[in-house]
C-alpha cells in the first residue's frame, strides 16, 4: 500500500545517504612509518580528540591543517574533531562523545570551563592538554600534580601583553603618535584581547609620557579595562593619542560603518588590531597608514603584507602545536613529560613576527608545507619521553632562527 | 441542438459518494433547472462540467464535441461560465483585476500588462449587465456581498458564454440582484444559449425553468417538462420517500411555560438593534424572522455574549450575562449560522467537537479528565443524534453538511444546556435531517428547554415557533402567534 | 485622502526619524554628515537592508516565513567570488555571477517547496541548513578572502550603491505591479483558494517568488563580500542573523505603504533604518546599547502600527 | 471498492503517518548501534552521553509544545534559557543554595516568557514578532548581566557545588518528572484539549467559551516552566556559563519539535511527545555524524537532508490542492 512504500523509502534514503557521505569523508589515517627509534608505538592506532573553539577562523584551520595533513600522516593516530563549541556546556558534551568514542587523549583550544574539562578527562583517564593557550595560576596550582593533565604550552598572559606592547612599541619607536585600536572580543571579557590592548595602551603611555585613564602600567592598566566595563574610549596619552576605538564582531551596517570612520580618519597613523586585522580595518584601509594584527600565516595575510595592505604580523606558526602533540602522544604511551616533582607542562611560547614581506614570506614557506613544517617528525621524536629541561629548552627555541638551527 | 451531454459520470470524495453514474443533457435556448438535496451531486456535477474539478470517470461533451476544461477559465473562454454559490472574487485586488483574474495575459502590451484597457473592458462589463454603480478601479473589499457577486456575473458575461451556469446564487443577492440574473438569462435563451439553474427555492425554479431535473444521493431520479411541474410530485422525488410523520409540529393548542427564563430591554447595537425588547419563556419556541440583513443574526450574538451591545442589558434568570463564559454556566448553548468556522473546528475529530463544550460536565472533581469519561459523554450524543461516522475519532471535515449539523448539536445538547440559540440550525442540511432536527426541536421543547429560533425560512419559523417576532432594521415590527391559518404572506408583509 | 496628505504621510516616518537622529547627533556635539564617507555608509546600510527587506518581504507577504535569505547570499557571494578570483574577473561579472547564483538557489528552495508541498518555514530551516554546509564544504571552512583585490573592493562606491538600489526598487515596481506574474501575486496574496480554482498557476508563481528572492539576496551577498573583502562561513543557522535586520524596515514599509506604493515603503523603512545605523557610528554605541535600543523601536512601532485607532482615538480626546 | 473498506485504508493510513517520526527515531538508533559496533565505541558511555545532551532540549522543546499547539511560535527560547540561567547562577553566588537557584531559575524564565505572552496580548502584537525583539532585548541583558556580576567573562558556579545532582539519575529524575507534568496537563486536563481546540480554530473556541488569554498565559507559563529546568539543568551540567551559553537551544528546539512529527500550525494534531522524539533523533543524527568524522560541512548537509526526508513522510497527506503558508 501506498503509506508503506514511503516507510520503504525512507529506510532506504538512510542508508542511501550514510553510504554517499561515509565514502566521501575524511579517510583515516595511512599509518605512520613503523616503530622508529626513540621507542615510539606506532603499531596501534592512537585516537585524539581535539576541542575546537573556533571552526572556521584562519588561526584554527592551520592548526588543524598541521595536525590533519601532516601529524596524522607521520604518526598512527587519527584526530577526531569536535564542532565549533561556544560554552563550558559544549565542551562538556564534545569530551563526552570523545570518550565515548574511545579517545585516549584530548587537546584542547577551547578555553570556555579549562578546569571542567581537566576533572572530566582525569575522572574517565583520558589525558588532556592545552594547546596554544595556558592555564590561570590558580588553575595549574589545582592540577599540575594530576596525571591525567599533560600541560598547556602557548603565550600565557603576559606574553599576550608583550604582543601587544610590542605590536605598538613598533610603530612609536618609529615616532607615530596617533593610533586607532580595535579592540576584538574585548567588551565580551576575553582575556586574550584584554591583556593585548592592554600591552598597546601601556607602551603608548610609556612613549606618551601620559596616563589611559589614570593607569599606566601593566597592573593598574588591566584594572582600568575591567574597572570601564570593558568597553574603552579614544583618549589622549600625553603626546600619543587614541583616537578611535572599536570593539565587538557585530558584523552588521553600524560595526563596518565604525571601521570605516577610523580609519578614514585623517590623522589616524595607525591601525592596531588585537586580532583579525584582514576582516576589520583592511578594506577600509588608506595607502598612508600602517595595519597590525594578530593573525596565521597563512596565504592570505602574505598576500596582504606583499601588497602592503598589511604591514605587522604577529602569529602563531601552525606547528607551534606540534610539542604539546608529541607531550601528549608521550605521555599516553606511558613516557609523560614532568618536572622533577611530577608537575605538569607550562611553558610559554610567542609569536613569529614580522613586519616586512619578505619576513612574512619566510615564515610563510616553512609553516604552510606539509613536507618540511616548522617541526618535522625527526625533530617531535628527539622530545618522544624527553627530560623535562631538554623539553623546555626546545620549546622555547620558538623564533624563526633558532627553530633552523634546530632542524640542523 | 444538445448543447450540454453528462455520460455516466463518477465521482468520490474520499469515503462519500458525489456523483453515480449519472447522465444528463440541456439543449440550445432552454433554462434547465437542477434541484437536489445538499449532497446530491448537482453543484459537483456543474462544477466539472465547468472545470473547477475533475470527475473520476464519465464522459462530456459540449456542441457534440469532447469536453475537458483544464480550469474554470479555459471553459469560459470555450464557451461554459459558471457563478459559484460561494464568494468567487479576490478581496486584495481592484474590481477590474477581479473581472480577468488570470486573464492578465490578454492585456499584455510589450512585457507589461495595460492597466488602463484592462479597467475600461472591466467597466463595459460591469456596464453590459447594469452594474454600471460599480467602479472597475475600486478595491473589491470595499463593496458589500451583492456587489461582490455582480462582478463575477460580470466576469462570466464578458466572455458571452454559450452555456451559463448559475448555482444557488439568487438566495443571497437582494431583489436588484436577483432581476439583472433574471434578465441575463432570459438574453441567453433568446439568443439560443443554454442556462442550467441550480436552486433550493421551489417556487422560483418553477417559475423560471423550461425542464427540471431532480437529483437525489449522486443519481438523476427524473425530468419533469414545464407542464408537468407538480409542487408534491417533485418534492417526494427529492426526498425519494413519502414523510413518515408530520414535518413540522402538529400540535397548536399547547401553551409555552409560565417563567420567563431570558428577559432583554432595548438592546442597541449600531444599525443591527434598536431598542430591541423581548421575553423568552420556560419551554418555549420563539421564532425571530427578517430579511437577512434585519440584525437577527447579530441578536444572536448578543445574547451570548458573543457580540457587546452598546445599550440596554439582557438578564437570564434574573442574572446578567457577560461573558460567553458566563452564558455557558447559565446554560445557554449557541448554533452559529456559520457552522464550519463558528460552530465546528473542521481540522479536529467529532471527539474534540463535543466535549470542548462540555469539559466541566464530565471533569472528575472538576479537573481531571479521563479518556473514558471523554467517550461516554461524546458517544451518548452520537448515538441519542444518530450520528453517522466511522467513530468517536473521525475528522469532521470528512462528515456530510447533515451531520456536522447533529455534532454542532450534540456539542451543546451534551452540555444539558436549557437555553439554545439557534441561528439558521438547518441551513444547508437535507430534508430527512431536516426533519429530524425538527422532531429534536420538539422534544426538547417538551422537556422544558428554551428555543431562540433565528431563521430565514418562513416555512420553518411558522411549522415550529409558538411565537414569532419579526424583525426589520434592528427594530421589532410585529408579534405573531402560532396559528394553523398564520401563513407565510402574513409574516412576509411585515419584513419588507 | 488628497494627494498632498498622501505624500505627507509617506514622507512622514523617514523625515521624523533623519531629524531626530540628527538632533541626537548635534545634542552629542557630532555633525551627522562630516565627510563623504558617512555618506557612503548610509547609501551602504540603505543597500543591504533594502535588499534584504525586499528578498523577505515577498514570501512573508504571502504567509511563507523564510530563514533561507542570509544561507542563499552566504552560498551565492562564495560561488560567484570564487569563480571571480579563479579567473581574475572584475566586480561587475561578479556581481552578474553572484545575481545568477541567488536566482538559482532560490529556485532551487522553491522547487524544494512546491514538490514537498511542506509549510514554508520547515523547508527553510532545511534549506538554510543545506546551503551553509555547502559554503562551508566548498571553501573547505576558510571562507573566501580577496582583501588584495583592490579592483574587488573598490566596487563599493555611493554612485554603484545607488544604482543597485534603484535597480532593486525598479525591479520590484515592474516584477509586482506591471506584469502578468506581480498581478496573479496579489490574486493569490488575498485570495488563494479563488485564485487557484479560477485558473492561476500557484506553483509557477512561487517558485518565481523564490526566484526573485534569490537573486535579490544574490545581490546582498555580493555587497556585503565587497565590504570587508571576506566571507566569513557559519554553521548551524549562524546565517539567519540578516533576516532580523529586515523587520522593522517591513514594517514601516507596510505602513507608508497605506499612502503610497509599499515597494517606495519599504525603501524609506530601509533609508530610517540607514538613518539610525549611522547614529549608531556617529555615537560609537556599543553593540549591547545598540541590541537594545532597536528592540525597543520594533516593539515601540509594532504597538504603535497594532493600535493606532486607540491611540489616534486617545490623542484626539486630549486635544 | 465500497465506503467501508475506504475509510479503514483512510484511517489505517493517518495512523502510519503518525508513526512516521517515531519509525524515524528507530531507523536513526539502529543505524547509531551498527556504527557503535562497528567503530567499537563505548556503547554504554554513548547511550548516557546522548541522554545528557538531550535531556536540556527535550525538557525545554516540551515545554514549547504548549505554545506551538496554540499556533504561535517562539524563537527566544535560548535567550531566555541564558538569562535564567546567569540570574540562578548569580543568586548561588549570594545564598550558596540550590534551591533557591533552582528558584531563582524558574521564577526568571516564567516571568520573561510571560512578558513575551502579555506584551502581544496586551498590544495585540504578532506573537513571532515579539518573540524576535525579545531575542535583542535578551541578548542585551545577557551582556549586562555579565558586566554587572564583574568577574569576566563568565559567572560561575563551584563545580562540586552542582557535582551531586549533575548525575543521569537526577536528570532522568526532573525529564520524567517534567514530562509527567506536561503529558498530564496535556492529555488530562482541560488546558490541553482546550488549546489543541484554540489552535486549530480560535474563532470557534472563543465561541466555546474558551479565553484566548487564559490559555496563552498558561501555554507560555508551562513553557518559561520548561525553560527554567532547561537552565537548571545546565549549570548542573556546566557550570561555568557566558554569553554563548545555551546560544543553540532557540534553534534545536525548532528543529526537534518539527522533526518529532508536531504541525506547524498547532491545532488537533499536535503531539505531547513529538518534542523528545525529536530531540534524540537529532542527537543521535549527530553521533552518527561524529562517528563517520565528517567534516562539519558536509554531516551539516546530510542533517539537512535527513530533516526535510522525514518531516516529508510525517506531514504530508498528498491531498492539498493549494500551498501550505
Amino acid at each position: 500500500m501506498k503509506s508503506f512504500r514511503k516507510i520503504l523509502v525512507l529506510a532506504l534514503s538512510f542508508v542511501l545517504t550514510f553510504t554517499l557521505a561515509a565514502c566521501s569523508g575524511g579517510g583515516s589515517s595511512e599509518g605512520g612509518s613503523s616503530a622508529s627509534e626513540g621507542g615510539i608505538d606506532d603499531s596501534k592506532n592512537v585516537k585524539i580528540g581535539v576541542l575546537v573553539a573556533d571552526a572556521t577562523g584562519a588561526e584554527a584551520l592551520a592548526f588543524r591543517s598541521y595536525y590533519e595533513n601532516y601529524i596524522a600522516k607521520q604518526y598512527n593516530v587519527t584526530f577526531m574533531y569536535s564542532d565549533e563549541l561556544t560554552d563550558a556546556a559544549a565542551e562538556a558534551s564534545a569530551i563526552d562523545n570523545f570518550i565515548a568514542n574511545n579517545c585516549k587523549a584530548i587537546i584542547s583550544f577551547a578555553s570556555s570551563d579549562r578546569p571542567a574539562q581537566i576533572r572530566k578527562c582525569a575522572e574517565n583517564k583520558v589525558y588532556y592538554a592545552v594547546a596554544t593557550g595556558t592555564l590561570s595560576d590558580e588553575e595549574y596550582a589545582e592540577f599540575k600534580d594530576n596525571e591525567y593533565y599533560v600541560g598547556a604550552i602557548g603565550p600565557d598572559l603576559a606574553t599576550e601583553f608583550q604582543a601587544g606592547y610590542d605590536m605598538a612599541k613598533f610603530y612609536l619607536d618609529q615616532g607615530k603618535t596617533k593610533f586607532a585600536i580595535f579592540g576584538g572580543a574585548t567588551p565580551y571579557y576575553t582575556d586574550m584581547h584584554i591583556y593585548r590592548t592592554a600591552g598597546m595602551l601601556v607602551a603608548m603611555c610609556e612613549a606618551g609620557g601620559g596616563t589611559y585613564n589614570g593607569a599606566s602600567d601593566f597592573g593598574s592598566m588591566i584594572g582600568k579595562i575591567y574597572e570601564m566595563n570593558c568597553q574603552l574610549e579614544p583618549a589622549k596619552i600625553g603626546s600619543v593619542e587614541v583616537v578611535s576605538y572599536i570593539g565587538g564582531y557585530d558584523f552588521d551596517d553600524a560595526w563596518f560603518g565604525k571601521l570605516a570612520e577610523a580609519a578614514n580618519n585623517p590623522n589616524v597613523e595607525v591601525l592596531l588590531t588585537v586580532g583579525s586585522g584582514l576582516d576589520t580595518f583592511a578594506a577600509f584601509k588608506q595607502e598612508s597608514q600602517q595595519l597590525a594584527t594578530v593573525d596565521s600565516y597563512t596565504s592570505d595575510a602574505v598576500a596582504a603584507m606583499k601588497s602592503g595592505v598589511l604591514n605587522y604580523l604577529a602569529g602563531k606558526y601552525s606547528a607551534s602545536i606540534g610539542p604539546i602533540f608529541m607531550a601528549t602522544l608521550s605521555a599516553v604511551q606511558g613516557k609523560p613529560i614532568r618536572t622533577a616533582n611530577g608537575e605538569a607542562l607550562a611553558l610559554s611560547q610567542g609569536y613569529w613576527v614580522a613586519t616586512s614581506a619578505e619576513e612574512a614570506e619566510k615564515f610563510y614557506a616553512v609553516d604552510s608545507s606539509t613536507e618540511d613544517p616548522a617541526y618535522t617528525r625527526a625533530m617531535l621524536d628527539t622530545l618522544f619521553g624527553a627530560s623535562y629541561d631538554d623539553f623546555a629548552k626546545f620549546v622555547s627555541a620558538y623564533s624563526f632562527e633558532e627553530i633552523q638551527n634546530l632542524k640542523k | 441542438m444538445k448543447t450540454v451531454e453528462i455520460r455516466n459520470m463518477n465521482k468520490r470524495f474520499g469515503s462519500t459518494i458525489a456523483l453515480n453514474n449519472v447522465s444528463f443533457e440541456a439543449y440550445e435556448g432552454e433554462i434547465l433547472g437542477l434541484i437536489g438535496e445538499n449532497g446530491s451531486g448537482k453543484s459537483t456535477a456543474t462544477s466539472i462540467y465547468a472545470g473547477m474539478q475533475k470527475c473520476d470517470s464519465g464522459e462530456m461533451l459540449f456542441m457534440g464535441t469532447p469536453w475537458n476544461p483544464s480550469s474554470m477559465n479555459d471553459a469560459l473562454k470555450k464557451g461554459v461560465g459558471m457563478i459559484v454559490q460561494e464568494n468567487g472574487t479576490v478581496p486584495g485586488v481592484s474590481v477590474a483585476e477581479n473581472i480577468f483574474l488570470s486573464e492578465s495575459q490578454r492585456f499584455k502590451k510589450g512585457p507589461f500588462v495595460d492597466r488602463k484597457r484592462m479597467i475600461n473592458e472591466a467597466q463595459t462589463a460591469l456596464n453590459q449587465i447594469g452594474a454600471d454603480h460599480i467602479s472597475a478601479s475600486q478595491v473589491t473589499a470595499m463593496l458589500d456581498f451583492q456587489d461582490r457577486k455582480l462582478i463575477e456575473i460580470a466576469k462570466v458575461m464578458a466572455n458571452n458564454p454559450k452555456v451559463l451556469v448559475v448555482d444557488e446564487t439568487t438566495t443571497a443577492l437582494s431583489q436588484k440582484g436577483r432581476d439583472i440574473i433574471y434578465a441575463i438569462m432570459e438574453k441567453m435563451k433568446k439568443e439560443n444559449g443554454t442556462v442550467i439553474f441550480i436552486s433550493h427555492d421551489l417556487d422560483e425554479i418553477m417559475h423560471v425553468c423550461d425542464r427540471l431535473t431532480v437529483l437525489r444521493d449522486g443519481s438523476i431520479i427524473t425530468t419533469f417538462k414545464k407542464a408537468e411541474f407538480d409542487e408534491d410530485a417533485i418534492k417526494t422525488s427529492m426526498i425519494g420517500r413519502e414523510l413518515s410523520g408530520s414535518y413540522y409540529r402538529d400540535d397548536y393548542g399547547d401553551p409555552a411555560g409560565e417563567e420567563v427564563v431570558l428577559k432583554a430591554e432595548n438592546l442597541c447595537h449600531t444599525n443591527q438593534l434598536d431598542h430591541f425588547s423581548f421575553e423568552l419563556h420556560k419551554g418555549e419556541i420563539l421564532g425571530i424572522g427578517g430579511l437577512s440583513h434585519c440584525g437577527m443574526h447579530t441578536l444572536g450574538k448578543v445574547l451570548f455574549a458573543a457580540e457587546k451591545c452598546e445599550s440596554g442589558e439582557f438578564t437570564v434568570y434574573g442574572k446578567k450575562v457577560n461573558t460567553i463564559a458566563e452564558a455557558m454556566k447559565m446554560q445557554m448553548g449557541y448554533v452559529a449560522k456559520d457552522r464550519d468556522t463558528e460552530s465546528l473546528n473542521t481540522e479536529a475529530s467529532i471527539k474534540d467537537n463535543i466535549a470542548i463544550a462540555g469539559l466541566d460536565k464530565f471533569a472528575v472533581s472538576g479537573f481531571l479528565i479521563l479518556p473514558g469519561n471523554e467517550k461516554k459523554y461524546v458517544q451518548k450524543q452520537i448515538d441519542g443524534l444518530s450520528i453517522k461516522c466511522t467513530g468517536a475519532d473521525q475528522y469532521v471535515s470528512a462528515l456530510s453538511g447533515g451531520n456536522k449539523q447533529k455534532v454542532a448539536f450534540g456539542k451543546w445538547l451534551g452540555r444539558e444546556s436549557e437555553i439554545l440559540i439557534l441561528d439558521c440550525p438547518t441551513r444547508g442540511v437535507d430534508i430527512g435531517v431536516k426533519q429530524a432536527m425538527y422532531q429534536l426541536m420538539y422534544q426538547m421543547r417538551q422537556e422544558g428547554k428554551s428555543i431562540l429560533l433565528i431563521s430565514e425560512e418562513m416555512a420553518e419559523l411558522i411549522g415550529m415557533s409558538d411565537r414569532i417576532l419579526v424583525m426589520k432594521d434592528g427594530a421589532l415590527k410585529k408579534e405573531l402567534f402560532r396559528s394553523r391559518k398564520l401563513s407565510e404572506a402574513d409574516v412576509i408583509q411585515y419584513m419588507i | 485622502m488628497s494627494k498632498g496628505k498622501r505624500l505627507a504621510c509617506t514622507a512622514a516616518i523617514p523625515l521624523l526619524v533623519c531629524v531626530i537622529t540628527n538632533l541626537i547627533c548635534m545634542a552629542k556635539g557630532v555633525a551627522m554628515f562630516e565627510s563623504s564617507l558617512h555618506v557612503l555608509t548610509l547609501i551602504r546600510a540603505v543597500a543591504n537592508v533594502i535588499l534584504v527587506t525586499y528578498a523577505l518581504s515577498i514570501n512573508l507577504n504571502s504567509g511563507r516565513f523564510d530563514f533561507s535569505v542570509g544561507s542563499i547570499a552566504l552560498l551565492s557571494s562564495v560561488l560567484s567570488s570564487a569563480i571571480t578570483l579563479k579567473y581574475g574577473l572584475g566586480p561587475v561579472p561578479m556581481l552578474a555571477l553572484s545575481l545568477l547564483f541567488g536566482l538559482l538557489l532560490g529556485l532551487l528552495s522553491g522547487f524544494v517547496y512546491i514538490t514537498l508541498k511542506l509549510p514554508p518555514m520547515i523547508i527553510s530551516l532545511g534549506v538554510a541548513l543545506f546551503y551553509e554546509g555547502l559554503a562551508y564544504s566548498i571553501t573547505d571552512g576558510h571562507g573566501i578572502s580577496f582583501i588584495n583585490n583592490k579592483e574587488l573592493l573598490g566596487f563599493g562606491t555611493i554612485p554603484n550603491y545607488l544604482i543597485i538600489i534603484v535597480c532593486a526598487l525598479i525591479f520590484m515596481v515592474i516584477l509586482f505591479d506591471q506584469t502578468t506574474f506581480g498581478y496573479d501575486y496579489k490574486a493569490l496574496l488575498s485570495g488563494q483558494r479563488v485564485a487557484v480554482n479560477t485558473g492561476i498557476k500557484e506553483k509557477k508563481n512561487a517558485l518565481i517568488c523564490y526566484g526573485a528572492a534569490g537573486l535579490l539576496m544574490g545581490a546582498q551577498g555580493f555587497i556585503s563580500a565587497t565590504t570587508t573583502g571576506s566571507i566569513q562561513m557559519s554553521l548551524n543557522f549562524g546565517s539567519i542573523g540578516i533576516m532580523f535586520t529586515a523587520f522593522l524596515p517591513m514594517f514601516i514599509g507596510g505602513y507608508i505603504g497605506r499612502f503610497s506604493n509599499d515597494k517606495l515603503g519599504y525603501l524609506l523603512g530601509a533609508v530610517s533604518m540607514a538613518f539610525i545605523s549611522l547614529t549608531y557610528v556617529r555615537l560609537m554605541v556599543n553593540s549591547s546599547v545598540q541590541q537594545v535600543v532597536s528592540a525597543l523601536l520594533l516593539v515601540g512601532f509594532l504597538i504603535y502600527l497594532n493600535n493606532e485607532q486607540r491611540i489616534l482615538s486617545l490623542f484626539r480626546k486630549t486635544h | 471498492m465500497d465506503n467501508e473498506k475506504i475509510l479503514k485504508r483512510e484511517k489505517l493510513r493517518r495512523m502510519l503517518f503518525s508513526f512516521a517520526p517515531a519509525a524515524g527515531l528507530v531507523i536513526l538508533f539502529a543505524l547509531f548501534m551498527a556504527f557503535a559496533i562497528a567503530q567499537d565505541i563505548n556503547i554504554p558511555y554513548s547511550l548516557k552521553n546522548i541522554l545528557n545532551q538531550s535531556v536540556i532540549v527535550i525538557v525545554v522543546a516540551t515545554g514549547a509544545i504548549f505554545i506551538y499547539t496554540l499556533g504561535s511560535f517562539d524563537i527566544s527560547l535560548g535567550a531566555n534559557m541564558c538569562v535564567s540561567a546567569l540570574i540562578g547562577a548569580m543568586v548561588y553566588g549570594r545564598t550558596e543554595s540550590l534551591v533557591m537557584m533552582l528558584g531563582a531559575c524558574i521564577a526568571s524564565a516564567v516571568i520573561i516568557s510571560l512578558t513575551c505572552s502579555v506584551l502581544a496580548s496586551v498590544f495585540n502584537l504578532p506573537v513571532f514578532v515579539t518573540t524576535i525583539a525579545m531575542l535583542s532585548l535578551l541578548n542585551a541583558a545577557v551582556l549586562m548581566l555579565i558586566g554587572a556580576n564583574g568577574t569576566g567573562d563568565i559567572i560561575q558556579v563551584p563545580a562540586e557545588a552542582v557535582s551531586s545532582i549533575n548525575t543521569i539519575q537526577f536528570k532522568l529524575f526532573v525529564l520524567l518528572a517534567y514530562l509527567a507534568v506536561c503529558v498530564f496537563a496535556f492529555s488530562f486536563l482541560k488546558l490541553g484539549r482546550q488549546e489543541k481546540f484554540m489552535g486549530g480554530n480560535p474563532v470557534c473556541a472563543a465561541l466555546s467559551g474558551l479565553n484566548n488569554s487564559k490559555l496563552a498565559i498558561c501555554a507560555f507559563a508551562l513553557a518559561g516552566l520548561g525553560v527554567g529546568l532547561g537552565a537548571f539543568l545546565t549549570i548542573t551540567y556546566a557550570p561555568t556559563l557566558s554569553r554563548n551559553t545555551a546560544g543553540s537551544v532557540g534553534m534545536d528546539v525548532i528543529i526537534s519539535i518539527v522533526f518529532g512529527g508536531m504541525p506547524v500550525s498547532g491545532g488537533a494534531r499536535s503531539r505531547i511527545y513529538s518534542a523528545s522524539i525529536g530531540a534524540l533523533s537529532m542527537t543521535l543524527l549527530s553521533q552518527i555524524m561524529l562517528m563517520m568524522n565528517l567534516n562539519s560541512g558536509i554531516s551539516q548537509m546530510v542533517k539537512a537532508v535527513i530533516f526535510l526526508l522525514v518531516v516529508f513522510i510525517s506531514m504530508n497527506d498528498g491531498r492539498k490542492t493549494i500551498l501550505p503558508r
